[in-house]
């Protein structure tokens, strides 16, 4: 039962050894996911508490057939690269045991994604290790590539920010959003609670919603700013898919900006980027960027319309949580930092048709 | 019978309400912290956390 | 089949006081809407440890803008009826105290389903207080009308038990399954498990599953077999709804049965019950019985094919597990019970279109 | 608010007749379970072209038990009231007819929102019968309950326009919107497209979806316009939900606004409205307004938060789109219109649990 | 924009050349995301009368960035391998046309899956090309591998029969089904019916349901006998979800059967199978076979479960109904055929948490 | 290495397992308890009570 692929690079003589803290959960499931399937990698340990001892595939059912068990969390051992998939506030606790035992920390929680301990102070409770902060990069490749090869620490980013970030970058980069005023409408699936579950998340109760959760103050308001440079409006809600976020942001420019404009900003910005996909009208079922139709993969959907009697550009960002959002971008930042194929292990394209996945 | 002190809906107190007890305003939905029962002060409650996480 | 409610009793001068015991969980939720719309009952009391002092708007979204607050177990009232939606266990171990608040007591748990002490020995853990088991009486109407009037306690059926008795009890009833094979192949949602919510319950680990529990063994064997006179192979599977279960009762008589013999069974048992709406067949989208055609309603649906080639009859049988198959069950027992009309508060028809209620 | 009706005219001496074109549709269906259940009104006809001769049932699971079949809308009989459920431009063309059918034509479609041909040339193709725009009134009684006594035609607004106005309409009525930016970010589920269904509203489609649509011009936009006195920058979105509008409304005050401003204002246009719910807050899974409190029924939620940091207004609203934001308004203004009691065949209080209704 | 994997053999030097009839159907859709991923195959055209000109990605998000576009079925060229995905009834109609064009022609229909005419004339409208039913192959590797080598016509297999046949054909080759009654329930998502999408299987009448279809005398009845050496009982029900099949088999065997029995045929069977898994029993969340764990895989899950009390063996089988049902049988069959690596192009192992996919 | 009790595949031990253990067999999903490590002994666990209810 062969579950999992296999690339076709020797892997026992040159592989980069990978553990992963925090295996049991979704986002820490989906790196094994990914890693298993990387031609570059090899799996060393996977923790959880909860599950030590058990195969990982009797959680993960993709993962069933690999041999691969849960490890204690204390018991880790040396590799080259760590990921770390932990609540918040795990990792800045324990990055000097992480440190130790890895060349290489990605850290997918929002412990290191900020750069000040003003930030953590305003945004979290503070922070436990603020001396690390200057260490860490961010990890989305768009928008932070060059800063990532020889990283001890990146930070991978927040999904609903990784989704906002990736639908306005083009703008900011193109001076659009100076003195503009911007509206961010975020809509998410599920799996961005993660595993827990307690009765709001219950299958009753979270089924056929349109909740607003968040309306105003998201935590993520800081990385969007720090990266957009600009402050945003933004309410997220929950809606009744697992996978998924999709981000509309309604801008206001200072002034005039033409479709031609617009064209040129996302191009000049994405055109060369492997994992990003512009999707603006067209015909058809599916004409604008949406979470479905990217489920499963590490890419982003982008699109935008013009709205000249409002003076005001939509502009809409899909992205699987899980993936974009987090275990990929982990992994694409870390293909990065070492200097792999930017898209080993990240080819997977997507399902149709596909329901709520 | 007292207020809310969020939207200023009326907020009945049963009889044996005791200070410490938290009720919820059936207009806005507040939670409202019994400060006192005679005469009644309504405080508003401190946020719980959202447990569907973000 | 009155389609919408009439109300000439004089509900301030003379109104049956009720209460709940668990009326924070899905059933007892139901009992509070169900009786808050009722012509004949006032609501006294609503209990829930979790949720004492809030109000029960604040639990369940229809009772928004009531006055009534839940209260402790502990401080019940005398009342005229009192309705228990507690786990199994609850009411068998409070049988007296229950008793001694209210002249009727109407249990909605397993605990006096069965007649006998050697039934819950061998189903479930033993029972606390067999003496009283022949004391109860089993709500659904269709199948024991006639010895509701005067009972002291009434005990609403399982919900899968209850869509596989309505379906095959005509069938019992004309001699059709004496020396039968029955397969009974159930599909139920997620509000059967009621509000509690672990991990496996969650949104993303629930959502989209065909999802077989209880392969064999399952408890409501007992209660299809004491009503059937019949032992049937039963199985059921979580799919992905919230209200609904539906039973496909694949039946192989001993001899030859025409179609003819089954309509007058089926028309006999059914054509003056208020509450069974036969569905066989005929044209566009609806044509067998359906859960989601009679979510919210204390309706079932009953149909059937016959399948000459492999002598085969396929029953289907569909309700709302938390309305016919629980708590509308229990107001229309308690509803011949009083001598009220019997369709009394459960007038609601159901919504068109409607996705997964 | 009394969760079930009473009836308390004699229903067969003076009932008031009514019929209905397109009653074969989603928003036709709702008004026949509405009418059948409503103390007031005798159901005459319910035309269908496509299923003449089937009885209603057959279409309307609901409906299942009456003995009202579908008859051609050709064939129309003298009723007090008309009800026309039929898609855009079917009333305009045929006013006059209707109109000699009946005394108050009460029409769910776009043709007789707007007050003036200019705005049908903008916003739609123009209008066939533009002289008697000035005849018809709104129907939505939150905003314009004294104009519909003696109203000869009424309006039922549209459903994205109902969410949004009933969101906004306080705001309006206290000032705060004067100079205000305002964005509407709505979320609705696939029974506003109607009962058709191509392949693009197709399950395998339509599952699972955060899919935008009308990014921007969307024509609800005039009847917004219209009733608030000022722009908004509306986007919609469609998601996987069968029942439910849900209005997110960014407002950017000029000045500024405090809880108790907005208090205020929404407690006073909204205190002894009978289907309008404030929700704003509070704790445990229904926080904030959300549509599938309010499925199948004609409730509306609203609710609002104050975001100082952006200076920002975030204010929701949700309903249902097939009751509150069409077949449930239509007949609540004509309750309003005949002088029957408001809430008189709209007391259905809605379901919990429920999945996506 | 890289959104399909390249494999790291030689594509231009030594590919297989590869076109499909009905790409822009479901399973044809899925034939070309499978195909683009292949390392051995080079796609050649995709048809579609509807989209022609349009590129293939327009219709298939996954495919977006791939630059085929559809061209007519009648402008086929010559290749290697013709996969053809029309409805029922093409292939048998074009066979000569398709022999023609290609070496293997591999049919998704049911066309050429059974071996005689009269079985046609039973369960179909009988056969236009009988004479070319002895030279088709039946592609289920797990059943006829011995004899895919050197096919020239290959029939996969029903989607529901695929099921079916995994579940139950490890008892037939032990005997086990020797005498035995066997009732099959199925439940199956939305793509069974393909990318068309009437008034019936639009989202608002298609969610939530629990829908029984074919009732009795399902055409898949044939070729499951035609496997198993047994008639089967044999219902269909639509569940909510858009890919799955899941079948649950009731198996009364003629005399005693041990839980080692039962292992020894499937193991014996499936141990060196690459695409069947078992799943009986264990912990956790997922732990019988069920669909959404194999979503978007060409594995299907296996697993059983003793009744003692009724001397029943209750069997669970779930399938991608797209994939192993279809569109990844096919490539399988064409692997086995071929001499490619079995699994090559099947290798994706699925997703954790999935919604309904 | 050692045999599952309830499907018979060759079910891998780690190193430190310790007697009292639960490990689950990645054939048929069975949760085996550990007896005894040397040699070791497996057998069934109890099970568990599906935790989404009835
Ligand atoms: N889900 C998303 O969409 C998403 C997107 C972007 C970023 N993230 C971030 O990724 C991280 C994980 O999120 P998730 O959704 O995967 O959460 P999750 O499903 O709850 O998983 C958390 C994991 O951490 C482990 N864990 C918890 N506390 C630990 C501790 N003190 N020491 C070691 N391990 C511990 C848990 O296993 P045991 O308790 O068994 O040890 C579990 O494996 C979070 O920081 C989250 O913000 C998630
Ligand atoms: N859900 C269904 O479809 C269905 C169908 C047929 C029959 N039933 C039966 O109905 C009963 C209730 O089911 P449910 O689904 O509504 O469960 P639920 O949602 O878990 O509700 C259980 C209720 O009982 C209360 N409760 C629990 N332990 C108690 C105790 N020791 N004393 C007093 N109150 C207690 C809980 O509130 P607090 O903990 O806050 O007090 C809660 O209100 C069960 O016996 C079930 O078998 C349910
Ligand atoms: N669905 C909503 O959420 C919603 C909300 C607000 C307002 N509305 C408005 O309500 C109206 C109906 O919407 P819907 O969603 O119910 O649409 P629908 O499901 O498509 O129903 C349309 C109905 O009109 C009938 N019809 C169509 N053309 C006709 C004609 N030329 N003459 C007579 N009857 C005709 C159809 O039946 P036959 O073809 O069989 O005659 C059908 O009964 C529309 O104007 C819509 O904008 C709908
Ligand atoms: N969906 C499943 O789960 C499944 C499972 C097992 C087997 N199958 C079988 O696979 C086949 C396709 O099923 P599907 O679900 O993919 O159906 P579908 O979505 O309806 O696709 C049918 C395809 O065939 C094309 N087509 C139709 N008539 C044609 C003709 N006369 N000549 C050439 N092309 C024609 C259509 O495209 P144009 O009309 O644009 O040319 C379309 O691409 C069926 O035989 C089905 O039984 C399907
Ligand atoms: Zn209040
Ligand atoms: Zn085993």
């Amino acid at each position: 039962m062969a579950a999992t692929p296999t690339g076709d690079v020797d892997v026992d003589s040159e592989a980069v050894s990978a553990s992963i803290v925090g295996a049991s959960g979704f986002a820490g499931g989906e790196l094994l996911r990914l890693l298993a399937g990387h031609p570059e990698f090899e799996l060393s340990q996977a923790t959880s508490r909860e599950y030590a001892g058990k195969s990982v595939g009797s959680v993960h059912p993709p993962l069933r057939g690999t041999d691969l068990r849960f490890s204690q969390p204390g018991d880790l051992e040396s590799v080259d690269v760590l990921f770390t998939a932990t609540p918040h506030g795990v990792t800045m606790e324990h990055i000097d045991e992480y440190q130790d035992a890895a060349e290489l920390v990605v850290d997918l929680s929002a412990d290191f994604r900020l750069d000040t301990e003003a930030q953590y102070d305003e945004w979290y409770d503070g922070h436990s290790c603020p001396g690390k902060l200057d260490v860490a990069q961010y990890a989305l490749p768009e928008v932070n590539r060059e800063n990532l090869a020889g990283a001890d620490v990146i930070a991978s980013g927040g999904c609903n920010a990784t989704a906002t970030i990736l639908g306005l970058y083009p703008l900011a980069e193109a001076g659009i959003l100076d003195g503009a005023d911007v509206v961010v409408d975020v809509k998410v699936g599920s799996s961005e609670g993660g595993a827990g579950g307690g009765a709001a998340s219950s299958h009753a109760e979270r089924s056929g919603v349109v909740r607003p959760y968040a309306p105003t103050g998201h935590r993520h308001e800081a990385e969007i700013e720090q990266w957009l440079g600009t402050s945003v409006s933004f309410t997220c809600h929950a809606v009744d898919m697992v996978r998924g976020a999709s981000a509309t942001c309604h801008v206001f420019p200072d002034g005039p900006v033409s479709n031609g404009d617009l064209w040129g900003a996302y191009r000049g910005e994405y055109d060369d980027e492997p994992f990003v996909r512009m999707q603006a009208g067209g015909s058809g079922t599916y004409r604008y960027p949406e979470p479905k139709a990217v489920a499963g993969t590490n890419h982003a959907e982008v699109g935008f319309e013009l709205d000249a009697s409002n003076e005001r550009i939509v502009v809409f960002s899909a992205i699987d949580n899980v993936v974009k959002g987090s275990a990929g971008q982990a992994v694409h930042a870390a293909n990065v930092a070492l200097g792999f194929e930017e898209t080993a292990g990240l080819e997977f394209a997507g399902l149709h048709p596909v329901g709520s996945p | 019978m007292t207020t809310c002190t969020e939207c200023g809906a009326d907020v009945a107190l049963h009889d044996d309400a005791e200070a410490g007890e938290i009720v919820d305003c059936t207009t806005c939905g507040a939670e409202l912290e019994v400060i006192d029962v005679s005469p009644p002060v309504l405080e508003k409650a401190p946020e719980l956390e959202e447990d569907w996480g973000e």
